[in-house]
């Protein structure tokens, strides 16, 4: 059975001509039980119509067993058909027997005649069809086609809420930012070291609460967070150094510092 | 203010159109037909040329003269699948054929395949296979669809419910075809009994049919069949469901 | 061939050559030519054509005669850098062009620069820069030019002299404003929810003005300003300018 290629890039598989033997067995040529049925019809060369389906069945019959013999693979499809055709053979060549259930031999017979003459017919109008004027093969289209051009005209499309919304927002986060910007005062982190240097050469090994020492700093209230966080970093800071003991006693409670044992108080000031 | 828009509907009235007056507008309005099918490599309408024409051309004038100017020219007006396009001339295949970068040839499988789906259609696998008595193989389809000649239509009201095949506007465009009753043979075929309609005569359904419309006995794919053939939906449809 | 080609100048003198002779063949090599520029995707050179046309075909001859049944066609042949092509006729451009109003959304930073632009006009972009916070793309204003919604007022008499720019009449009427003192003021966007929580009693929203004349510290456009903004230009003429 022929390889069911969709695109063959060669000329059609050998048209396949009369008596030449070899072409026999050429299985490979046909697609499939009904087209080889086919040919060997059109060898009868007489009108489909008026084809012998007895001779058929023989002929189609020797060509499987001569294929067969050969060793020639063959497909299932092609095994069946001679079986049913042996089938039908038998039938034909015997006395039919009374009416029963299934279709007399006749009627099988017409029946498979009268597939081969429809399968020649879309053969001959698949040949017709090959055989127009194709387009991409015997005419053509434009080759440079001039595409409609688009001109997309934007209409920007936006309400009312739409634009207040982003006004608000907008200034909304500047009120935001400008007040903080305002009114923070920030201790910054040298600050910070500075004035507990400071308070280290003060320090006479006694305990001191931080926040005593830090209430100075805090001009305004509002300092007092940037005031007592700045003030902690340099505090671990300067213990990190050694230049300072801390201790708190529990969570919240004040911050002590002393200064280290044997800080050396700096000449800072 | 309300009665007086009464006006409105004689605005268009003036316009008695007899010919003589038309002539200069039927003179541009081929004009401008012609330079919208020359542009074009696709086949237009006369619904899509009427968008483009002025008010009130008579296209089916317009195309039969232009059709008459191109009819001995090297470039003709021809109808396909119901739309008109400029196509070289047949004749002259021999000169630009040379152009064809390696013209792949169907098949013989898929030339059959390709005329019974156009025949018979709406047909299917199992239906193909006994006409050619022999299987289809999948492969075969699948080139066809890519193509774009067929197409997916729905799916046969029977058991086990097929897939019905059918062919497309590309199909009858390729072959140089204005209807799918313009198959060559197709009488023959009919008046042989090759092809039984499924329907029942007096639906009036011609047979072959490649109407967009299902027939009496196929559904609607399935959404799944959408996404099985991308090759087929992308054909028919504009991007969007093909799309991976 | 060379002392021949006087004719060119009396091409519609009827043709005394030896052209009896040569017609049937004349013709079929137009026919020909005809088809290969129709189907051809590039322009084709004299050379080109020769390789195709019969034996002996006058090429010369065969283009002006061509050109000439076009001449007054809805497709022309025209010569592009020596070669030759169809090309539909330049007057109806048009009908190959379709314009297609989309719809779009204003982005963020748009929106928020015109909500600014209408608030504060005039603003230049250095004030619009310091109330958002981030800079403002030349894109950004330039598509609001294209709106329509904004434009250009004026210069500040200021260093640099910055450009002011201000709400045109189209966009109180896109945004269904009477006047642009209709645009809340800080104490409505507050009662209706746009501003939430304190604001700084220093803090204030100006009341906008478009009013056409220019203010005390603004001075008219130069002249240059005016062609510097080809988006807002071609709003007002038709096409031409804007074409890529």
């Amino acid at each position: 059975m022929a390889k069911p290629l969709p695109f063959e890039d060669v000329e059609p598989t050998a048209e396949r001509g009369e008596g030449e033997p070899a072409l026999l067995v050429d299985v490979d040529g046909f697609e499939g039980p009904l087209d080889l049925l086919l040919e060997l019809a059109r060898r009868q060369k007489v009108d489909l119509h008026r084809i012998s389906i007895l001779a058929l069945a023989e002929q189609y019959i020797a060509f499987i067993e001569e294929a067969r013999r050969m060793r020639l693979e063959l497909a299932a499809d092609y095994l069946v058909m001679a079986a049913w055709l042996a089938y039908l053979k038998s039938r034909l060549l015997l006395p039919e027997p009374p009416k029963g259930e299934e279709p007399s031999a006749e009627d099988l017979a017409t029946a498979l005649a009268l597939r081969l003459r429809r399968l020649e017919a879309i053969r001959e109008v698949a040949q017709k069809l090959g055989e127009r004027s194709l387009l991409g093969r015997d005419v053509f289209a434009r080759g440079a086609p001039e595409p409609v051009i688009v001109n997309r005209d934007a209409r920007y499309e936006a309400s009312l809420y739409d634009l207040l919304k982003a006004y608000a927002q907008q200034r909304q986060v500047q009120f935001n930012s400008k007040v903080s910007l305002h009114k923070r005062n920030v201790w910054s982190l040298i600050d910070a070291r500075e004035a507990l240097e400071r308070l280290v050469g003060h320090l006479s090994g006694d305990w001191v609460t931080l926040d005593t020492y830090l209430v100075e700093f805090m001009v305004e209230p509002a300092m007092r967070p940037t005031v007592l966080a700045s003030a902690l970093s340099a505090t671990l800071e300067m213990v990190r150094e050694g230049k300072l003991t801390v201790r708190q006693d529990e969570a919240f409670a004040p911050v002590w510092v002393k200064s280290a044992d044997q800080a050396e108080t700096g000449a800072q000031s | 203010m309300m009665n007086e828009t009464d006006e409105i509907e004689d605005v268009e009235a003036p316009e008695e159109t007899s010919v003589e007056s038309r002539v200069p507008d039927h003179n541009e309005a081929i004009r401008i037909a012609e330079a919208l099918l020359f542009a074009s490599a696709e086949p237009l309408g006369p619904e899509e040329l009427a968008g483009r024409l002025p008010e009130g051309a008579d296209i089916q004038k317009i195309l039969e003269d232009l059709q008459e100017i191109y009819a001995l020219r090297g470039v003709n007006l021809v109808r396909v699948a119901g739309k008109w396009a400029f196509r070289t001339a047949s004749d002259l295949s021999f000169v630009l054929s040379r152009d064809v970068v390696e013209q792949r040839k169907l098949s013989r499988a898929a030339m059959e395949t390709l005329s019974i789906i156009a025949y018979h259609q709406p047909v299917t696998r199992a239906e193909i296979e006994e006409i050619r008595g022999v299987a289809t193989s999948k492969g075969t389809l699948d080139l066809l669809l890519e193509t774009g000649w067929i197409r997916l239509r729905g799916r046969r009201k029977a058991p086990g419910r097929p897939v019905t095949y059918g062919t497309s506007p590309a199909f009858l465009d390729h072959f140089g075809l204005d209807a799918i009753e313009d198959l060559p043979g197709l009488e023959e075929l009919k008046g042989a009994g090759f092809i039984e309609g499924r329907v029942p005569s007096d639906m009036s359904v011609p047979v072959p049919s490649d109407a967009e419309a299902l027939r009496e006995d196929e559904d609607p794919l399935d959404q799944d069949d959408l996404f099985q053939e991308p090759l087929d939906m992308h054909k028919t449809e504009t991007g969007e469901t093909g799309e991976e």
